[in-house]
């Protein structure tokens, strides 16, 4: 079940969504986390975030609508309080980073270069609930600029999150592996709104949210497999995924690798499941790799990636 | 998370169901809650939070234990409930949060519960019947034990709700040997007027605070009038909140309660002075002081 | 229940969409169709389309995918065979046209504005299943175009059909407007695509479909309100509308009217219950009409849209 | 679309089953089908064509018919219908569509069915083996009447499957007094091989071909082989197809199937030369020479 995305050797396929999966410690209780791929955590800042004024969460058919706001304790107590845990586990911790400006991005990977046990940064250029928090990835160009920076700021792999509120998302895939992006996490959540029926207002104060769960991940697949016929640049698949078979469904679009997000809500064991459920799939299907599947549902003329990419240098 | 199984479903007039289901065995709190979801339904897509009303121990052809849960017909979820049959799957997650706290000072618990806000109370008062009071020996001299050497504490039980058809689980909370107190808006039974009348009244009566403690549970403005009371009377209070949830258990961030800072913490944050607590797993039941109102 | 969009009156704000009604005669076998606030037919092109290659449909959760291709029996037949029924109607009938050129979209127009019992004409610039039909709906300038020569090639009122497939709807929503939109239609359905785990390729021979159905309901009510607060032009809401709720949340969000559309598959009645689910919200809610949910949700101070619009030339 | 309850569900080894819905009366032809979803689901989110098996006026205790039909596990569709209990709601559409064209010279009909493709060939022998075979004046005089003055059409069923287990109806079709041939891909029952072979076989045993038709029902590769027996034994042949489905009645153009264009429509069609008829409506009975297999 082993792959490596962005040079980084991977167990399985199976992580955990940023912002899905606090900073693991939650979830320690229910599964042993050296089970999975890889984990990253909620989304650092530089500065400690209270987040969104609640209610942040809100139903939809197949679905969620999120505001939390990036709340997080900040890099500094990161490191401090939540880093120690972290680097006590084999699984390869991926730490997901926002900044405001193309500077702080490139100033927050340098702060998690110098710390022990990150193998890898996940850029989060897509968060649709913070003022300003898509500009990034909705531009080529200021994506191009933070990527760039990140990767000048750092040896550790470098994984832009690209946001699927986009015209073409293979613009901005180019842009991103242009400036050097290790692989791409696609897709962060899609920009939605509910309106409570009884007052009459947006459920979310902030009236949007990031639309999550089963119900995106048509959109999501479709993104992977749009990006994974433009550039080699390694891809991790998210959106949506329930179960084994929802897996394999990233997988064969052309994902080296998928995350787990909405799932861990309804179940805290659903990268497990998951894992389990690729393994019967692999198993059924009489696959000797999980690797055969990248990519297998693109016609052959067309599929201009390979899933072996020039490794990276390690995280210390 | 468990996959259980409806074992039984009792609907209270007008939209209030007591809903049983086989589980593995359970112990919890009062006041602590499970996350609980039809199987495979995709609207709903999240599970709601219930208290967990009791567990009973015996056995049924499943063998195990029984997780009982109260709850009002609102919306999509509860509904979605309320239409299984026994037999049906149900994914179930808990005992989760932070329930009642019942130091050993406490000798009289003053139960206060608004319509649907009366499982965790009833919970907390079956325990406390349960339980025997044995006293700490430090605490020994501290406390005025007014309840005989019969090893109980005293519960006092005010219940809330619209309407006589609101005011729920009575027989439960006696059997439990609270003493109830009823108030119900329409004057249909005990009291007209709000339950938190009924607790003030009840507390100038009283000539010792010692060994006092709230807890209370139901909507949010009658938790914050209590809240009210209790700071009032000068009296610990415990109040179970609500939040939208998508986990349960800490993960999404998502069921945030505005609390009062500290002032260390007004000085740590340099951007903002707003500060949250995560309801399902600093909570549900808060020190009502805790709370930004 | 009656609203007046782009200069027509109608009985009630419920019509239904292009795409999922046929040419009407499919239901007026389970309702009488002059309880409809409009009539919207399946997109007409200027030649007969055989349509994509089966299978077109896929499941998705809380949705689905299609990939029709625009099939339909072109303008000649459809003036000749399916307009004479639809004619007979009292309801309003409102043609839904898709170009290969903006002349060709001028040249529809000019054929519709010649016959008798057509009330208005919906562009369609954002199918997302024929070679170059998102381009037209994806790029302001485009949309431009578009829309000012079907609006100088007819005296009937004009409604645009906007793609959901964008970074910023309101550009593309001002760009409409600007070239003289009498209303705006939104949202067609996403790009999506699911893969078969059997045979480990896309579901659909065309590889994506378009996403429709209640997943997509909270990104449409998030793109109507974003663009009921740029422009005044009236908006007929459109995405997952399943009941009555569904509707009311779209109207609170600043839309005039609504259309269904795969509810309609589920239930061929669901027109008609999404009506009296409309009428019974008004009523448990105390509204006198229904013009005065529009836009109820959005603040007064960003409220720059009014739902009365200056009257078009009607149809003949 | 009603909404209508479960009756009841039997489960055929193994993966096999017949469920019964309370109905409004429902008159239907062999062939037509119903397009069926639990209420409420959003996962499967479309509704699923079955054939109609049989309805029964047999008056349960809601009265009125119950709507039969047969089918296979297969995925989330019919993995949703097979865990319904008694009385859990189902949203039923129907009869929709065109089933078998019965002309009233048709002396002997040659099913053939395929694994789960029995239902609406089981509907279409109950339906013969209870109309009297009326002769119109016209066509008297072509028909050559080979069965007895009993006013019946003979029956011959030809029933495949990969093994025993998937040879299914066998008992309705010979209560319906068909003359049956089973054959099996492993040879547990009957012909080891397909039932095509046997279909043929039988095709070459027949000294005359008039009044014969075959109806068909099955796998796609198993109608065209049929169709191109028919074809060689110039033999009127009609197949039920099956195709993805969003509506059941014409409204999504999601479920064509593609036939043979007619010159007409060639000369008329300018870009292509592609023609599509929908299943749903056209079908899901069609003459088999009108299919481009
Ligand atoms: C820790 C905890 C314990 C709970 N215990 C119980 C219990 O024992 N019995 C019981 O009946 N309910 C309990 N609830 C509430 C329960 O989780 C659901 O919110 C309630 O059943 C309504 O859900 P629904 O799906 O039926 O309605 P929905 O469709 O979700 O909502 C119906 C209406 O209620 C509002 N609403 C939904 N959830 C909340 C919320 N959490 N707070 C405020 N308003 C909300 C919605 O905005 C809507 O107006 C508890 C909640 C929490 C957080
Ligand atoms: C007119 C008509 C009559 C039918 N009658 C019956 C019947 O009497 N009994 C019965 O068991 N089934 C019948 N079917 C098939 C039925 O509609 C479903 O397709 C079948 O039950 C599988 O659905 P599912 O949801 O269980 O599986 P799904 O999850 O939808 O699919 C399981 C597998 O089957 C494939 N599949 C799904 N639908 C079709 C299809 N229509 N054609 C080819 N492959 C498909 C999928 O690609 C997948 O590989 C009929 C179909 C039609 C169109
Ligand atoms: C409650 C919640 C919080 C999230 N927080 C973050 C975050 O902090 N940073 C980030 O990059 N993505 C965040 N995401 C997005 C997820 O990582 C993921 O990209 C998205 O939810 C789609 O995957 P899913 O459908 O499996 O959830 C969050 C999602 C949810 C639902
Ligand atoms: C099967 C199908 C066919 C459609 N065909 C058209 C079309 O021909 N022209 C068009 O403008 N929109 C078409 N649409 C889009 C719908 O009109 C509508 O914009 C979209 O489905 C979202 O609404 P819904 O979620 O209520 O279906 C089609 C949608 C479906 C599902
Ligand atoms: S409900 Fe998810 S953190 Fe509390
Ligand atoms: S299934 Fe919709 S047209 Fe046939």
């Amino acid at each position: 079940m082993g792959v490596e995305i962005a040079g980084i050797p991977l167990k399985n396929p199976v992580m955990t969504a940023s912002g899905t999966f606090g900073y693991g410690d939650e979830f320690s209780s229910f599964f042993d986390l050296n089970a999975l791929g890889a984990i990253i955590v909620k989304t650092v800042t530089m500065h400690p975030r209270p987040g969104n004024a609640p209610p942040r969460i809100a139903e939809t058919p197949g679905g969620m609508l999120n505001s939390i706001g990036l709340q997080n304790v900040g890099i500094d107590l990161f490191l401090k309080q939540k880093l120690p845990f972290l680097r006590t586990l084999t699984t390869p911790l991926l730490v997901n980073i926002a900044g405001k400006s193309v500077e702080e991005f490139a100033d927050l990977a340098k702060r998690l270069s110098d710390a022990e046990g990150v193998a890898g940064i996940e850029v989060n250029i897509s968060c649709p609930n913070v003022a300003g928090g898509l500009d990034f990835g909705t531009d080529p160009r200021l994506t191009y600029e933070v990527v760039r920076s990140v990767r000048q700021a750092t040896p550790l792999p470098v994984i832009p999150k690209l946001s699927p509120n986009v015209t073409d998302v293979t613009v901005i895939a180019r842009a991103a592996a242009d400036a050097g992006a290790d692989a791409l996490s696609l897709i962060n959540t899609i920009v939605g709104m509910v309106i409570d029926l009884d007052s009459r207002r947006p459920k979310l104060p902030g009236a949007t949210g990031g639309l999550s769960g089963p119900a995106i991940r048509p959109v999501a697949v479709r993104m992977v497999w749009e990006v994974a016929q433009v550039v080699k640049t390694p891809i991790i698949g998210i959106g949506g995924i329930m179960t084994g078979n929802d897996a394999v469904e990233f997988l064969l679009a052309g994902a080296t690798a998928v995350q787990v997000g909405t799932a861990n809500f309804l179940d805290p064991l659903a990268p497990m499941k998951v894992l389990a459920g690729i393994e019967s799939y692999l198993t059924l299907h009489r696959f000797a790799a999980v690797t055969q599947l990248v990519g297998a549902a693109i016609p052959s003329e067309t599929r201009s990636k390979s899933n072996v990419h020039s490794p990276r240098p390690k995280a210390k | 998370m468990q996959q259980v199984e409806v074992q039984s479903l009792q609907r209270f007039h007008p939209d209030y169901f007591l809903q049983r289901f086989t589980s593995e065995s359970l112990s919890f709190q009062p006041g602590q809650f499970v996350m609980v979801k039809p199987s495979g339904l995709f609207d709903p897509f999240l599970p709601r939070a219930y208290s967990i009303l009791r567990v009973r121990r015996e056995s049924n052809r499943k063998g195990g234990h029984m997780v009982e849960i109260f709850y009002k017909l609102m919306g999509k979820g509860s509904r979605a409930l309320s239409r299984l049959k026994p037999g049906d799957r149900v994914d179930l997650l808990g005992p989760l949060g932070n329930g009642y706290h019942v130091p050993p000072s406490l000798t009289t618990a003053l139960l206060v519960a608004g319509g649907i806000g009366v499982p965790p109370v009833v919970a907390l008062a079956e325990m406390l019947a349960r339980s025997q009071f044995t006293l700490r020996g430090s605490q020994q001299g501290k406390t005025n034990r007014r309840s005989s050497d019969k090893g109980r504490r005293k519960v006092v039980a005010f219940v809330g709700g619209k309407t006589s058809d609101d005011v729920l689980c009575l027989t439960d909370l006696r059997k439990a040997r609270a003493k109830v107190h009823v108030a119900t808006e329409d004057g249909s039974v005990g009291h007209r007027g709000l339950v938190v009348d009924l607790l003030e009244a009840h507390l100038k009566t009283q000539t010792s605070r010692q060994g006092l403690i709230i807890y209370a549970c139901g909507p949010h403005a009658m938790l914050h009038a209590v809240a009210q009371i209790a700071d009032r009377f000068q009296i610990p209070c415990q109040v179970s909140l609500e939040a939208s949830m998508a986990c349960g258990f800490g993960a999404c961030m998502g069921c945030v309660i505005p609390v009062k800072q500290s002032v260390k913490e007004q000085l740590a944050a340099r951007q903002s002075t707003i500060s949250y607590k995560l309801c399902c797993k600093d909570g549900p039941a808060f020190d009502a002081r805790e709370i930004a109102w």
